[in-house]
Protein backbone atom coordinates (compact mmCIF):
# COMPACT_ATOMS: atom_id res chain seq x y z
CA UNK A 1 0.00 0.00 0.00
CA UNK A 2 1.27 3.00 -0.88
CA UNK A 3 0.98 5.54 2.24
CA UNK A 4 1.52 9.45 2.31
CA UNK A 5 2.96 11.13 5.42
CA UNK A 6 2.79 14.56 6.39
CA UNK A 7 4.58 16.62 9.10
CA UNK A 8 3.55 19.97 10.27
CA UNK A 9 5.22 22.72 12.16
CA UNK A 10 7.70 21.66 14.93
CA UNK A 11 7.92 17.98 13.60
CA UNK A 12 8.34 19.25 9.89
CA UNK A 13 11.13 20.66 11.42
CA UNK A 14 12.28 17.85 13.51
CA UNK A 15 12.49 15.54 11.04
CA UNK A 16 13.44 17.77 7.76
CA UNK A 17 10.97 16.93 5.51
CA UNK A 18 6.92 17.79 4.90
CA UNK A 19 6.19 14.57 2.88
CA UNK A 20 7.29 10.94 2.58
CA UNK A 21 5.96 8.27 0.31
CA UNK A 22 5.95 5.12 2.08
CA UNK A 23 4.46 1.53 1.79
CA UNK A 24 3.02 -0.06 4.70
CA UNK A 25 -0.28 -1.81 5.39
CA UNK A 26 -0.84 -0.77 9.20
CA UNK A 27 0.47 1.09 11.92
CA UNK A 28 3.42 -0.93 12.82
CA UNK A 29 4.47 -1.29 9.19
CA UNK A 30 4.06 2.62 8.89
CA UNK A 31 6.49 3.11 11.35
CA UNK A 32 8.80 0.31 10.39
CA UNK A 33 9.07 2.11 6.88
CA UNK A 34 9.10 5.59 8.63
CA UNK A 35 12.41 4.26 10.70
CA UNK A 36 14.39 2.82 7.87
CA UNK A 37 14.05 6.74 6.32
CA UNK A 38 14.37 8.89 9.12
CA UNK A 39 17.95 8.07 9.41
CA UNK A 40 18.61 11.64 11.10
CA UNK A 41 16.07 11.73 13.73
CA UNK A 42 14.79 8.50 14.33
CA UNK A 43 10.91 8.32 14.84
CA UNK A 44 10.80 9.59 18.82
CA UNK A 45 9.30 13.15 17.57
CA UNK A 46 6.64 11.23 16.27
CA UNK A 47 5.60 9.60 19.11
CA UNK A 48 6.19 12.46 21.57
CA UNK A 49 2.98 12.18 23.76
CA UNK A 50 1.50 15.74 22.50
CA UNK A 51 1.46 14.54 18.72
CA UNK A 52 -1.67 13.81 17.42
CA UNK A 53 -2.06 11.09 14.39
CA UNK A 54 -4.52 11.90 11.50
CA UNK A 55 -5.92 9.86 8.66
CA UNK A 56 -7.22 11.01 5.51
CA UNK A 57 -7.61 14.46 7.44
CA UNK A 58 -9.86 12.60 10.28
CA UNK A 59 -7.94 12.78 13.66
CA UNK A 60 -7.47 9.17 15.19
CA UNK A 61 -9.50 9.13 18.25
CA UNK A 62 -7.99 8.15 21.55
CA UNK A 63 -4.30 7.01 21.79
CA UNK A 64 -3.51 6.24 18.25
CA UNK A 65 0.18 4.68 18.68
CA UNK A 66 -2.44 1.61 20.66
CA UNK A 67 -4.70 1.85 17.51
CA UNK A 68 -5.55 -1.12 15.17
CA UNK A 69 -4.62 1.22 12.06
CA UNK A 70 -4.90 -0.65 8.34
CA UNK A 71 -4.74 1.46 5.24
CA UNK A 72 -5.26 1.15 1.95
CA UNK A 73 -3.85 2.30 -0.95
CA UNK A 74 -3.33 6.22 -1.04
CA UNK A 75 -3.83 6.86 2.40
CA UNK A 76 -2.46 10.09 3.61
CA UNK A 77 -1.45 10.17 7.41
CA UNK A 78 -0.16 13.24 8.76
CA UNK A 79 1.46 13.68 12.36
CA UNK A 80 0.29 17.09 14.05
CA UNK A 81 2.12 18.82 16.51
CA UNK A 82 -0.11 20.73 19.42
CA UNK A 83 -2.39 23.00 17.04
CA UNK A 84 -3.26 26.57 17.61
CA UNK A 85 -5.07 29.44 15.93
CA UNK A 86 -6.72 32.39 15.95
CA UNK B 1 -27.63 29.26 9.13
CA UNK B 2 -25.26 30.40 7.00
CA UNK B 3 -21.38 29.41 7.67
CA UNK B 4 -18.48 31.08 5.31
CA UNK B 5 -14.98 30.15 5.92
CA UNK B 6 -11.84 31.14 4.16
CA UNK B 7 -8.51 30.64 4.62
CA UNK B 8 -5.92 32.41 3.03
CA UNK B 9 -2.57 34.37 2.72
CA UNK B 10 -3.92 37.49 1.69
CA UNK B 11 -5.61 40.38 4.39
CA UNK B 12 -9.13 40.38 4.26
CA UNK B 13 -11.76 43.74 4.34
CA UNK B 14 -13.74 43.48 7.70
CA UNK B 15 -15.69 46.10 6.46
CA UNK B 16 -16.96 44.02 3.45
CA UNK B 17 -17.33 41.34 5.37
CA UNK B 18 -20.01 43.39 7.97
CA UNK B 19 -21.50 44.86 4.91
CA UNK B 20 -22.37 41.33 3.54
CA UNK B 21 -23.63 40.61 6.84
CA UNK B 22 -25.61 43.05 7.62
CA UNK B 23 -27.69 43.16 3.83
CA UNK B 24 -27.80 39.76 3.17
CA UNK B 25 -30.12 37.87 5.90
CA UNK B 26 -32.82 41.05 6.02
CA UNK B 27 -34.14 42.54 9.20
CA UNK B 28 -33.90 39.74 11.28
CA UNK B 29 -30.58 40.57 12.30
CA UNK B 30 -30.77 42.62 15.19
CA UNK B 31 -27.34 42.24 16.85
CA UNK B 32 -23.92 41.90 14.73
CA UNK B 33 -20.83 40.68 16.87
CA UNK B 34 -17.02 40.52 16.01
CA UNK B 35 -13.58 39.95 16.77
CA UNK B 36 -10.43 40.73 14.87
CA UNK B 37 -7.12 39.44 16.19
CA UNK B 38 -3.83 41.56 15.28
CA UNK B 39 -0.09 40.39 15.72
CA UNK B 40 1.20 41.63 18.78
CA UNK B 41 4.45 43.10 18.87
CA UNK B 42 5.54 41.35 22.17
CA UNK B 43 6.46 37.34 22.32
CA UNK B 44 3.50 34.84 23.45
CA UNK B 45 5.66 31.96 22.81
CA UNK B 46 9.28 31.64 23.97
CA UNK B 47 8.97 33.99 26.39
CA UNK B 48 12.11 35.56 25.61
CA UNK B 49 11.15 38.75 25.89
CA UNK B 50 12.11 39.18 22.39
CA UNK B 51 10.02 41.79 20.43
CA UNK B 52 8.16 40.11 18.00
CA UNK B 53 8.88 40.94 14.19
CA UNK B 54 6.97 38.26 12.23
CA UNK B 55 4.41 35.84 12.87
CA UNK B 56 3.84 32.89 10.19
CA UNK B 57 0.64 30.80 10.10
CA UNK B 58 0.83 26.87 9.07
CA UNK B 59 -2.47 25.16 7.74
CA UNK B 60 -3.19 21.55 6.70
CA UNK B 61 -5.25 22.43 3.41
CA UNK B 62 -8.66 20.76 3.91
CA UNK B 63 -8.06 19.44 7.61
CA UNK B 64 -8.38 22.81 9.00
CA UNK B 65 -11.19 23.53 6.97
CA UNK B 66 -12.82 21.15 8.11
CA UNK B 67 -11.37 21.56 12.31
CA UNK B 68 -13.12 24.77 11.83
CA UNK B 69 -16.64 23.73 10.29
CA UNK B 70 -17.01 21.03 13.28
CA UNK B 71 -16.82 24.52 15.85
CA UNK B 72 -19.09 26.06 13.60
CA UNK B 73 -21.52 23.43 13.09
CA UNK B 74 -21.52 23.13 17.46
CA UNK B 75 -22.33 26.78 17.76
CA UNK B 76 -25.22 26.68 15.42
CA UNK B 77 -26.69 24.08 17.47
CA UNK B 78 -26.15 25.60 20.77
CA UNK B 79 -27.39 29.38 20.04
CA UNK B 80 -30.14 30.74 17.48
CA UNK B 81 -27.64 32.23 14.90
CA UNK B 82 -28.04 33.68 11.43
CA UNK B 83 -24.66 33.98 10.23
CA UNK B 84 -21.34 33.14 10.65
CA UNK B 85 -18.16 34.10 8.84
CA UNK B 86 -14.70 33.35 9.82
CA UNK B 87 -11.54 34.56 7.91
CA UNK B 88 -7.97 32.84 8.88
CA UNK B 89 -5.45 34.17 7.62
CA UNK B 90 -2.34 31.85 7.00
CA UNK B 91 1.69 32.48 5.78
CA UNK B 92 4.04 35.53 7.79
CA UNK B 93 2.35 38.41 9.10
CA UNK B 94 4.31 41.86 10.93
CA UNK B 95 2.55 42.94 14.23
CA UNK B 96 -0.24 44.79 13.57
CA UNK B 97 -1.44 42.97 11.11
CA UNK B 98 -4.85 41.36 11.15
CA UNK B 99 -4.92 37.50 11.90
CA UNK B 100 -8.09 36.28 12.34
CA UNK B 101 -12.17 37.65 11.73
CA UNK B 102 -15.22 36.08 13.73
CA UNK B 103 -18.49 37.89 12.95
CA UNK B 104 -21.39 36.78 13.86
CA UNK B 105 -25.20 37.60 13.53
CA UNK B 106 -28.00 36.95 15.50
CA UNK B 107 -31.36 38.49 16.53
CA UNK B 108 -30.20 38.49 20.30
CA UNK B 109 -27.03 39.87 21.41
CA UNK B 110 -26.62 37.37 23.98
CA UNK B 111 -26.45 34.41 21.05
CA UNK B 112 -24.05 36.72 19.13
CA UNK B 113 -21.60 37.68 21.66
CA UNK B 114 -21.80 33.89 22.77
CA UNK B 115 -21.47 32.06 19.66
CA UNK B 116 -18.18 34.47 18.87
CA UNK B 117 -16.42 33.95 21.88
CA UNK B 118 -17.00 30.26 21.58
CA UNK B 119 -15.54 30.07 18.06
CA UNK B 120 -12.25 32.50 18.77
CA UNK B 121 -11.85 29.83 21.88
CA UNK B 122 -12.17 26.69 19.78
CA UNK B 123 -10.09 28.46 17.19
CA UNK B 124 -7.17 28.78 19.92
CA UNK B 125 -7.69 25.63 21.11
CA UNK B 126 -9.29 23.27 17.95
CA UNK B 127 -8.81 24.39 14.96
CA UNK B 128 -5.91 22.75 12.92
CA UNK B 129 -3.73 25.96 12.97
CA UNK B 130 0.64 26.11 14.10
CA UNK B 131 1.81 29.33 14.69
CA UNK B 132 5.28 30.31 14.83
CA UNK B 133 7.10 33.77 16.00
CA UNK B 134 10.04 34.85 15.20
CA UNK B 135 11.49 37.70 17.34
CA UNK B 136 14.74 39.57 17.29
CA UNK B 137 16.10 36.79 19.92
CA UNK B 138 15.05 33.78 17.75
CA UNK B 139 11.99 31.86 16.79
CA UNK B 140 9.69 29.67 18.48
CA UNK B 141 6.51 27.66 17.88
CA UNK B 142 3.10 28.92 19.96
CA UNK B 143 1.05 26.76 21.42
CA UNK B 144 -2.46 27.76 23.37
CA UNK B 145 -1.86 28.41 27.08
CA UNK B 146 -3.68 26.41 29.51
CA UNK B 147 -5.70 29.41 29.75
CA UNK B 148 -6.95 28.85 26.48
CA UNK B 149 -7.58 25.16 27.08
CA UNK B 150 -9.54 26.08 30.17
CA UNK B 151 -11.62 28.79 28.34
CA UNK B 152 -12.42 25.64 25.75
CA UNK B 153 -13.47 23.32 28.30
CA UNK B 154 -15.68 25.90 29.99
CA UNK B 155 -18.26 25.73 27.35
CA UNK B 156 -19.04 21.61 27.78
CA UNK B 157 -20.81 23.09 30.70
CA UNK C 1 -7.34 53.80 28.54
CA UNK C 2 -9.22 55.83 26.01
CA UNK C 3 -12.65 56.76 25.72
CA UNK C 4 -14.84 57.65 23.25
CA UNK C 5 -18.93 58.68 23.35
CA UNK C 6 -20.73 59.86 21.02
CA UNK C 7 -24.60 60.32 20.68
CA UNK C 8 -25.97 61.62 17.77
CA UNK C 9 -28.92 61.27 15.01
CA UNK C 10 -26.87 60.36 11.99
CA UNK C 11 -25.83 57.00 11.12
CA UNK C 12 -22.12 55.94 11.86
CA UNK C 13 -19.24 54.33 10.37
CA UNK C 14 -18.44 51.17 11.44
CA UNK C 15 -15.12 50.65 9.46
CA UNK C 16 -13.83 54.16 9.97
CA UNK C 17 -13.93 53.96 13.82
CA UNK C 18 -12.32 49.99 13.33
CA UNK C 19 -9.23 52.23 11.49
CA UNK C 20 -9.01 54.14 14.38
CA UNK C 21 -9.27 51.79 17.01
CA UNK C 22 -6.74 49.34 14.70
CA UNK C 23 -3.99 52.36 13.96
CA UNK C 24 -3.94 55.03 16.91
CA UNK C 25 -2.80 52.50 19.51
CA UNK C 26 0.40 50.84 18.53
CA UNK C 27 1.14 46.96 17.90
CA UNK C 28 -0.11 46.09 21.62
CA UNK C 29 -3.93 45.97 20.33
CA UNK C 30 -3.90 42.11 19.95
CA UNK C 31 -7.76 42.02 20.14
CA UNK C 32 -10.44 44.19 18.90
CA UNK C 33 -13.72 43.15 19.98
CA UNK C 34 -17.16 44.71 18.41
CA UNK C 35 -20.84 44.86 18.71
CA UNK C 36 -23.09 46.41 16.40
CA UNK C 37 -27.19 46.53 17.29
CA UNK C 38 -29.52 46.79 14.45
CA UNK C 39 -33.33 47.73 14.34
CA UNK C 40 -35.09 44.83 14.20
CA UNK C 41 -38.21 44.13 12.55
CA UNK C 42 -40.17 42.34 15.25
CA UNK C 43 -41.66 43.49 17.84
CA UNK C 44 -39.84 43.46 21.20
CA UNK C 45 -42.69 46.39 23.42
CA UNK C 46 -45.83 45.69 23.43
CA UNK C 47 -45.51 42.28 22.19
CA UNK C 48 -48.29 42.52 20.02
CA UNK C 49 -47.19 40.74 17.04
CA UNK C 50 -47.43 43.74 14.99
CA UNK C 51 -44.19 44.09 12.33
CA UNK C 52 -41.47 47.24 13.91
CA UNK C 53 -41.97 50.47 11.39
CA UNK C 54 -39.93 52.85 13.29
CA UNK C 55 -37.58 52.90 16.62
CA UNK C 56 -37.15 56.34 18.42
CA UNK C 57 -34.59 57.17 20.45
CA UNK C 58 -34.83 59.64 23.52
CA UNK C 59 -31.78 60.65 25.92
CA UNK C 60 -31.05 63.32 28.45
CA UNK C 61 -28.37 65.50 26.97
CA UNK C 62 -25.47 65.75 29.55
CA UNK C 63 -26.93 62.92 31.68
CA UNK C 64 -26.71 60.46 29.14
CA UNK C 65 -23.23 60.68 28.42
CA UNK C 66 -22.60 60.42 32.45
CA UNK C 67 -24.56 57.23 32.82
CA UNK C 68 -22.12 56.01 29.94
CA UNK C 69 -19.10 57.44 31.01
CA UNK C 70 -19.51 55.83 34.48
CA UNK C 71 -20.07 52.42 32.04
CA UNK C 72 -16.85 52.87 30.49
CA UNK C 73 -14.89 54.00 33.96
CA UNK C 74 -15.98 50.74 35.61
CA UNK C 75 -14.77 48.64 32.16
CA UNK C 76 -11.48 50.43 32.60
CA UNK C 77 -11.22 48.87 35.74
CA UNK C 78 -12.22 45.39 36.16
CA UNK C 79 -10.29 44.55 32.78
CA UNK C 80 -7.01 45.86 30.59
CA UNK C 81 -7.78 47.51 28.03
CA UNK C 82 -6.77 50.19 25.78
CA UNK C 83 -9.48 51.77 23.94
CA UNK C 84 -12.93 52.33 24.49
CA UNK C 85 -15.43 53.83 21.62
CA UNK C 86 -19.18 53.73 22.11
CA UNK C 87 -21.62 55.37 19.71
CA UNK C 88 -25.29 55.30 20.13
CA UNK C 89 -27.47 57.00 17.90
CA UNK C 90 -30.75 58.92 19.18
CA UNK C 91 -33.96 59.94 16.79
CA UNK C 92 -36.66 57.62 14.90
CA UNK C 93 -34.79 54.69 13.12
CA UNK C 94 -36.37 52.16 10.55
CA UNK C 95 -35.75 48.25 9.93
CA UNK C 96 -32.00 47.62 9.89
CA UNK C 97 -30.65 50.89 10.56
CA UNK C 98 -27.72 51.08 12.77
CA UNK C 99 -28.66 51.72 16.87
CA UNK C 100 -25.42 51.38 18.46
CA UNK C 101 -21.89 50.33 18.68
CA UNK C 102 -19.33 49.35 21.08
CA UNK C 103 -15.86 48.39 20.52
CA UNK C 104 -13.49 47.53 22.21
CA UNK C 105 -9.46 46.90 22.06
CA UNK C 106 -6.99 45.28 24.34
CA UNK C 107 -3.80 42.97 24.28
CA UNK C 108 -6.42 40.03 25.45
CA UNK C 109 -9.00 38.43 23.78
CA UNK C 110 -10.95 37.29 26.87
CA UNK C 111 -10.64 41.29 28.11
CA UNK C 112 -12.10 43.02 24.80
CA UNK C 113 -14.92 40.70 25.10
CA UNK C 114 -15.67 40.81 28.43
CA UNK C 115 -15.72 44.40 27.87
CA UNK C 116 -17.63 44.97 24.84
CA UNK C 117 -20.54 42.49 26.40
CA UNK C 118 -20.22 44.39 30.01
CA UNK C 119 -20.66 47.83 28.40
CA UNK C 120 -23.86 46.43 26.07
CA UNK C 121 -25.17 44.67 29.30
CA UNK C 122 -25.23 48.06 31.41
CA UNK C 123 -26.33 50.18 28.16
CA UNK C 124 -29.61 48.15 28.50
CA UNK C 125 -30.02 48.89 31.79
CA UNK C 126 -28.54 51.86 32.98
CA UNK C 127 -27.46 54.33 29.66
CA UNK C 128 -30.09 57.04 30.01
CA UNK C 129 -32.26 56.31 26.96
CA UNK C 130 -35.72 56.01 26.40
CA UNK C 131 -36.75 53.44 23.14
CA UNK C 132 -40.50 53.94 21.78
CA UNK C 133 -40.96 51.58 19.01
CA UNK C 134 -44.07 51.94 16.43
CA UNK C 135 -44.96 48.94 14.84
CA UNK C 136 -48.92 49.03 12.46
CA UNK C 137 -50.56 48.10 15.39
CA UNK C 138 -49.60 50.90 17.18
CA UNK C 139 -46.85 52.18 19.68
CA UNK C 140 -45.14 51.25 22.89
CA UNK C 141 -41.95 51.98 25.13
CA UNK C 142 -39.83 49.25 25.74
CA UNK C 143 -38.40 48.33 28.96
CA UNK C 144 -35.53 46.47 29.85
CA UNK C 145 -36.57 43.03 30.64
CA UNK C 146 -35.83 40.97 33.25
CA UNK C 147 -33.24 38.88 31.55
CA UNK C 148 -31.27 41.85 30.87
CA UNK C 149 -30.98 42.82 34.14
CA UNK C 150 -30.17 39.40 35.01
CA UNK C 151 -27.35 39.76 32.90
CA UNK C 152 -25.93 43.15 34.13
CA UNK C 153 -26.38 41.68 37.88
CA UNK C 154 -24.27 38.82 36.65
CA UNK C 155 -21.26 40.86 36.40
CA UNK C 156 -21.26 42.17 40.25
CA UNK C 157 -20.11 39.06 41.33
CA UNK D 1 -36.18 79.22 43.98
CA UNK D 2 -36.53 78.91 40.17
CA UNK D 3 -36.17 75.13 39.28
CA UNK D 4 -36.49 73.44 35.99
CA UNK D 5 -38.41 70.91 35.61
CA UNK D 6 -37.77 68.09 32.66
CA UNK D 7 -40.08 64.71 32.05
CA UNK D 8 -38.61 62.28 29.69
CA UNK D 9 -40.23 59.39 27.48
CA UNK D 10 -43.80 57.61 28.64
CA UNK D 11 -43.49 60.68 31.66
CA UNK D 12 -43.59 63.63 28.64
CA UNK D 13 -46.26 62.33 27.20
CA UNK D 14 -48.44 61.26 30.08
CA UNK D 15 -48.32 65.16 31.64
CA UNK D 16 -48.37 66.77 28.02
CA UNK D 17 -45.18 68.59 28.62
CA UNK D 18 -41.32 68.28 28.66
CA UNK D 19 -40.56 70.92 30.83
CA UNK D 20 -41.83 73.08 33.13
CA UNK D 21 -40.35 76.40 34.97
CA UNK D 22 -42.00 76.31 38.78
CA UNK D 23 -40.61 77.72 42.40
CA UNK D 24 -39.69 75.38 44.84
CA UNK D 25 -37.13 75.41 48.24
CA UNK D 26 -37.42 71.78 48.96
CA UNK D 27 -39.06 68.47 47.55
CA UNK D 28 -42.22 68.93 49.26
CA UNK D 29 -42.82 72.80 47.79
CA UNK D 30 -41.92 71.42 44.51
CA UNK D 31 -44.86 68.78 44.58
CA UNK D 32 -47.24 71.13 45.38
CA UNK D 33 -46.25 73.32 42.70
CA UNK D 34 -46.19 70.39 40.06
CA UNK D 35 -49.67 69.55 41.30
CA UNK D 36 -51.07 72.85 40.72
CA UNK D 37 -49.43 73.33 37.15
CA UNK D 38 -50.15 69.59 36.24
CA UNK D 39 -54.31 69.80 36.76
CA UNK D 40 -55.04 67.12 33.86
CA UNK D 41 -52.81 64.62 35.02
CA UNK D 42 -52.27 65.69 38.27
CA UNK D 43 -48.24 64.20 39.62
CA UNK D 44 -49.35 60.72 39.95
CA UNK D 45 -47.50 59.43 36.95
CA UNK D 46 -44.65 61.14 38.66
CA UNK D 47 -44.94 59.19 42.08
CA UNK D 48 -44.87 55.68 40.55
CA UNK D 49 -42.77 53.36 42.09
CA UNK D 50 -40.34 52.52 38.96
CA UNK D 51 -39.54 56.69 38.79
CA UNK D 52 -36.61 58.24 39.27
CA UNK D 53 -35.36 61.28 40.22
CA UNK D 54 -32.23 63.13 38.81
CA UNK D 55 -31.41 66.56 40.11
CA UNK D 56 -28.81 68.17 38.39
CA UNK D 57 -28.17 65.47 36.59
CA UNK D 58 -27.19 62.89 39.12
CA UNK D 59 -29.38 60.31 40.31
CA UNK D 60 -31.08 60.71 44.01
CA UNK D 61 -30.12 57.81 45.31
CA UNK D 62 -32.40 55.69 47.30
CA UNK D 63 -36.21 56.14 47.42
CA UNK D 64 -35.97 60.18 46.55
CA UNK D 65 -39.75 60.60 48.01
CA UNK D 66 -38.23 60.10 51.21
CA UNK D 67 -35.19 62.20 50.64
CA UNK D 68 -34.02 65.53 52.09
CA UNK D 69 -34.28 67.48 48.63
CA UNK D 70 -33.27 71.89 49.16
CA UNK D 71 -33.07 73.53 46.14
CA UNK D 72 -30.88 76.36 44.76
CA UNK D 73 -31.89 78.56 42.36
CA UNK D 74 -31.26 77.21 38.39
CA UNK D 75 -32.00 73.91 39.68
CA UNK D 76 -32.45 70.80 37.14
CA UNK D 77 -34.96 68.26 38.01
CA UNK D 78 -35.67 65.84 36.05
CA UNK D 79 -37.98 62.62 36.18
CA UNK D 80 -36.76 59.77 34.65
CA UNK D 81 -38.96 56.74 33.80
CA UNK D 82 -37.27 53.31 33.56
CA UNK D 83 -34.43 53.67 30.91
CA UNK D 84 -32.89 50.87 28.41
CA UNK D 85 -30.36 51.61 25.33
CA UNK D 86 -28.52 49.38 23.26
Amino acid sequence: MNIQVKFFASLREQVGTSELQVSAVNLETLLNALKARLTETGIEPLLSPNVRLAVNQDLVKGNWREAELVFTDGDEVAFLPPVTGG
Amino acid sequence: MDQQIQIQQQDFSVDKIYAAMRHEYGNKVGAIASFVGLVRDHNAAAGDGGDVQTLTIEHYPGMTEKSIQKILDYAEERWPLIAIHVVHRVGTMAPSEQIVLVMVASSHRDAAFAGAQYVMDCLKTEAVFWKNERSDLGQGWVESTNADKFRAKMWDS
